[in-house]
């Protein structure tokens, strides 16, 4: 009776979307603000990545808001876990095998670096501050693994969270006192397309990101792992 | 040709999106309907980013000189797309640590059994 | 010049600087909220006699609409803003002494992340952006749901995150649906562009934003998350549920009804869904023994009323409706502080267990009898011009089938009346068989008590200010065209 | 290529149906960790590769291995 009901109900659902979709032309270049984009988003913000120059220019306001979702999933799940849960200390687990152990001490840098390669290039190429973020926290998920006694330093993961935010917003607000009077707006030289010194606060920006949702992420894996075990 | 390529990419964005509801109308299993969810949540994605589509187009990046910004795809879905994930992996996290907040609590993960409330 | 970007941009910054001050000091980051709060009511304040006049449009990163988001500070959205502010600061202050347990430096960050939130669905003119900012209210307050860690709180939490998650599923399918005909995001461009497609295509991604949104603003049948989770959150977190969080989710339902879609050909529907809504939580709150889930059920009411006054789309019944949602707004968190101290005092959510609590709470029990009052709608409270407004508005519109609907209304109010009669009753009139010595909340508490009471006491007397500011936002949320000049010119 | 699209989507959906069948709760995560590498990939066929790369990193490795954690803590198959 249930499954029934179910299946009738995505059935309406599917019958609608699809006559919709019917109105949508595909693979049909009719899209307005993403042509604009297109054309003038090189000269608009100095990125080569038109991608990041929608998400950290023309839409970075959905950005800052993004990074705050994060951010109130991760302060969230803290919350939840802390509160009241029986002793959060960690039962002793047996240590990973040496084989293990060498293998995560060896990539441990190599992907931090690689992260921070992802988002410190976001402009140029393909990823940015939440790639990189996430690659990075991956790194942390591998100490988890081979080194499982060792912590994060929770002080210092929670400085980086908070320092990212800051660097975020108030680069936003300074862009109210400089040139322009926009909340966000580019107000640093652009310099030249596909060099790495150029779109203005775009790259600070996506740094400050990439760091943030470093943090934030490794944070959630820490709050599981220490409740978990 | 393109046309068929394309309905393809419909076709799985809306299958994705119907799995996933269906796992969460029919399961009872707290884990199983967060798995239905990132399904929904992929479904939605794809869909997003197929409406932006452009048959012969190439990605959205300037990554040498001379490529031709009228073939581009529309950059606007996937970055809406970018921001899509990342809530929904926020979503993920904080109902999986109520899922396990849950279990500490009730020793079931059977939404059928956890009845503490009333109407 | 202030610009009103302040209002999401400060208080953002104040709760990322908040895992640093809790560093120094957990203590210290309970303050955070009030101050936050307090800054932007000055802001919206000093901007609202400018946007009776002019709104403000501010283009984000100083592109030209529509092809950046811009927030648009009309007298809806200042009026919106101001209330949050001052329903916040009240609630924050309320807070300082009501939670004392688990991590409280996180428990006043997320608050404070709830009303970012909400100030951003207000203030902003873009579909996108607008669900970017839901979901920091939704995931803030499945959090704050949960926040004791008990039973009934983790099970609410839950049910509530499924329902909602789904919920932003759909509204961010319609806003793909509406990206792929319109080719834009901008709520005025939209707008602008609505009359060039055929009608029948909008209305499925219409009815997929109604009904994500629906979720969050708990119209009927989507409203089975509420009574649980405004029944087993904390108090305060209730307060700002009732009182904040479905009312943004109804604004931004009517935002995209009216604005964006102009879809006045549902409107009737959404009338009769109204009447339906306060009905059937009227009967429901009627029939519960247990304090908390009697109001959460009133707030699914409240709502009803709410949707059905502003569903009638004429400038008077649309400015009833927005004074109504303000004075359910002051009203609903008066009576969950109230009852939340009343609830600590005596250890249980029973209506039975509050028996003769006039004596022993005393002014914790004149602050309920006040927010009862005022919901019900008895004169000299604020919930009294609002509901006039609604009943003048809906017989003006001379039609036998609003007339019948308003009986309905009265009815739920008449239901209404009686349960709270029956708790006031309990309060004062019964014996209490416990302790009967007096004792007092604490004096945090009971300041942030008498701000409500003197403002539903205020605007009840003197409406007009608030009635004047109501009827130009009702103007705004109704004129369309002057929406999309302002915006694109 | 046409054909290659169309195979990666129909195992994506076996994938998915998969993901609702098991009542082993994590073969279903590395079902959906699958739906969500053949998503990627997708993605990239749909000339985006930021949003593949993202939905590579976050979708298909953060998520299963906060899927995978969770489940060390609760039930491991569905009653």
């Amino acid at each position: 009776m249930r499954i029934f009901l179910s299946l009738v109900v995505l059935a309406v659902i599917a019958v609608g979307i699809g006559k919709t979709l019917m109105e949508i032309p595909f693979g049909e270049d009719t899209t307005n603000v993403g042509g604009y984009y297109i054309q003038s988003g090189r000269d608009d913000t100095g990125a080569a990545n038109i991608v990041t120059s929608v998400v950290v220019g023309y839409r970075a306001f959905d950005t800052l808001g993004e990074v705050t979702v994060l951010f109130v999933a991760a302060v969230g799940l803290g919350a939840v876990l802390a509160v009241g849960s029986a002793s959060g200390r960690r039962r002793d687990v047996e240590p990973a095998s040496l084989v293990l152990y060498t293998g995560c001490r060896f990539l441990f840098p190599l992907i931090l670096l690689f992260g921070a390669y992802i988002f410190i290039h976001g402009h140029l190429t393909p990823g940015g501050g939440f790639q990189g973020g996430a690659i990075v926290a991956s790194a942390f998920l591998l100490v988890y693994l081979g080194c499982r006694g060792r912590r994060i330093r929770h002080g210092w993961s929670k400085a980086t969270e908070s320092l990212g935010g800051l660097v975020f917003v108030g680069l936003g607000l300074l862009g109210l006192t400089a040139a322009g009077h926009f909340f966000l707006s580019n107000y640093l030289p652009k310099g030249t397309v596909n060099h790495l010194f150029s779109a203005g606060i775009i790259p600070i920006i996506y740094v400050a990101i990439g760091f943030k949702v470093g943090a934030e992420l490794a944070g959630v894996i820490d709050d599981l792992v220490e409740e978990s075990e | 040709m393109s046309f068929l390529e394309s309905y393809a990419y419909y076709v799985g964005a809306f299958g994705l999106i119907l799995i996933g509801l269906l796992v969460i109308l029919v399961k009872r299993n707290l884990i199983k309907i967060i798995i239905g969810l990132s399904i929904l949540d992929t479904g939605v994605n794809l869909f997003l980013i197929s409406v932006g589509y452009l048959a012969s187009g190439t990605a959205p990046i300037f990554s040498r000189e001379g490529i031709d910004s009228g073939s581009m795809v529309d950059p606007v879905p996937q970055a809406l797309v970018l921001t899509a994930i990342v809530i929904g992996v926020a979503v993920l996290a904080l109902a999986l640590g109520l899922a396990v907040r849950l279990y500490q609590n009730y020793g079931t993960l059977d939404m059928r059994k956890i009845k503490e409330l009333k109407w | 010049m202030v610009s009103p970007v302040l209002l999401i941009a400060v208080p953002l910054g104040l709760a990322f600087l908040v895992p640093l001050i809790s560093l120094v000091s957990r203590r210290a980051a309970m303050l955070v909220p009030v101050v936050a709060c307090l800054f932007n009511l000055v802001v919206a304040i000093t901007l609202m006699p400018g946007v009776l006049d002019q709104p403000v449009v501010e283009k984000i990163g100083g592109f030209p609409p529509p092809f950046c988001i811009n927030l648009y500070a009309g007298p809806v959205g200042v009026l919106f803003a101001a209330l949050i502010a001052l329903a916040g600061l009240g609630i924050a202050v309320y807070a300082m002494a009501y939670i004392r347990t688990g991590p409280v430096d996180r428990y006043h960050l997320l608050y404070l992340l709830l009303l970012v939130g909400a100030t951003g669905v207000v203030l902003t003119g873009d579909v996108f952006n607008l669900f970017v900012f839901f979901e920091i209210l939704c995931i803030s307050s499945y959090a704050l749901v949960a926040y004791m860690g008990n039973k009934s709180g983790l099970e609410a939490s839950v049910k509530y995150l499924i329902q909602g998650a789904v919920g932003s599923g759909l509204l961010l399918m319609g806003i793909g649906l509406l990206y792929g005909q319109f080719g834009t995001l901008n709520m005025a461009d939209i707008a602008n562009r609505m009359g060039s497609v055929n009608q029948v295509s909008v209305f499925v991604p219409l009815a997929l934003i109604i009904s994500g949104l629906g979720v969050e603003a708990a119209i009927f049948p989507l409203n089975a998350w509420l009574p649980d989770a405004h029944s087993s959150a904390p108090s305060s977190i209730s307060a700002i549920l009732s009182g904040i969080a479905i009312e943004v989710g109804l604004y931004a339902m009517v935002r995209m009804i009216f604005t964006v879609f102009g879809a006045t050909s549902i409107l009737m529907f959404m009338v009769f869904l109204g009447a339906l809504t306060l009905l059937l939580g009227e009967l429901c709150a009627f029939a519960q023994s247990n304090v908390k889930r009697m109001l959460a059920y009133s707030s699914i009411g409240q709502i009803g009323l709410i949707l059905f006054a502003l569903a009638m789309a004429t400038s008077y019944s649309v400015a009833g409706g927005l004074f109504q949602l303000l004075s359910h707004t002051l009203s609903k968190a008066l009576l969950f502080l109230a009852a939340g101290y009343m609830i600590y005092r005596s250890g249980s959510m029973e209506i039975s267990s509050l028996h003769g609590m006039g004596k022993r709470m005393p002014l914790t029990s004149l602050a309920f009898t006040i927010g009862a009052f005022s919901l019900v709608g008895l004169p000299p409270f604020v919930g009294f011009p609002s509901k006039f407004l609604i009943v003048r508005a809906a017989l003006a519109r001379q039609q036998s089938i609003f007339t019948i609907l308003l009986g309905f209304v009265l009815l739920g109010t008449l239901i209404e009346g009686a349960y709270f009669f029956r708790v006031v009753q309990a309060i004062y009139f019964k014996k209490g068989s416990g302790e009967t010595g007096r004792s007092y909340a604490p004096a945090v508490a009971l300041v942030s008590m008498f701000i409500f009471a003197a403002l539903i006491i205020f605007v009840g007397i003197y409406p007009q200010p608030v009635a004047d500011a109501v009827g130009s936002a009702a103007t705004e949320l109704l004129d369309r065209a002057e929406y999309v000049r302002s915006v694109l010119q | 290529m046409i054909i290659l699209v169309s195979l990666l989507v129909l195992l994506m959906l076996c994938a998915a149906i998969a993901a609702l069948v098991f009542r082993d709760l994590l073969a279903a995560v590395i079902a959906s960790c699958v739906v969500s590498l053949l998503a990627s990939i997708l993605f990239y066929f749909l000339h985006a590769p930021d949003v593949a790369m993202a939905e590579a990193s976050i979708g298909a490795a953060l998520v299963t291995a906060i899927f995978v954690i969770a489940l060390g803590r609760t039930r491991r198959y569905e009653e």
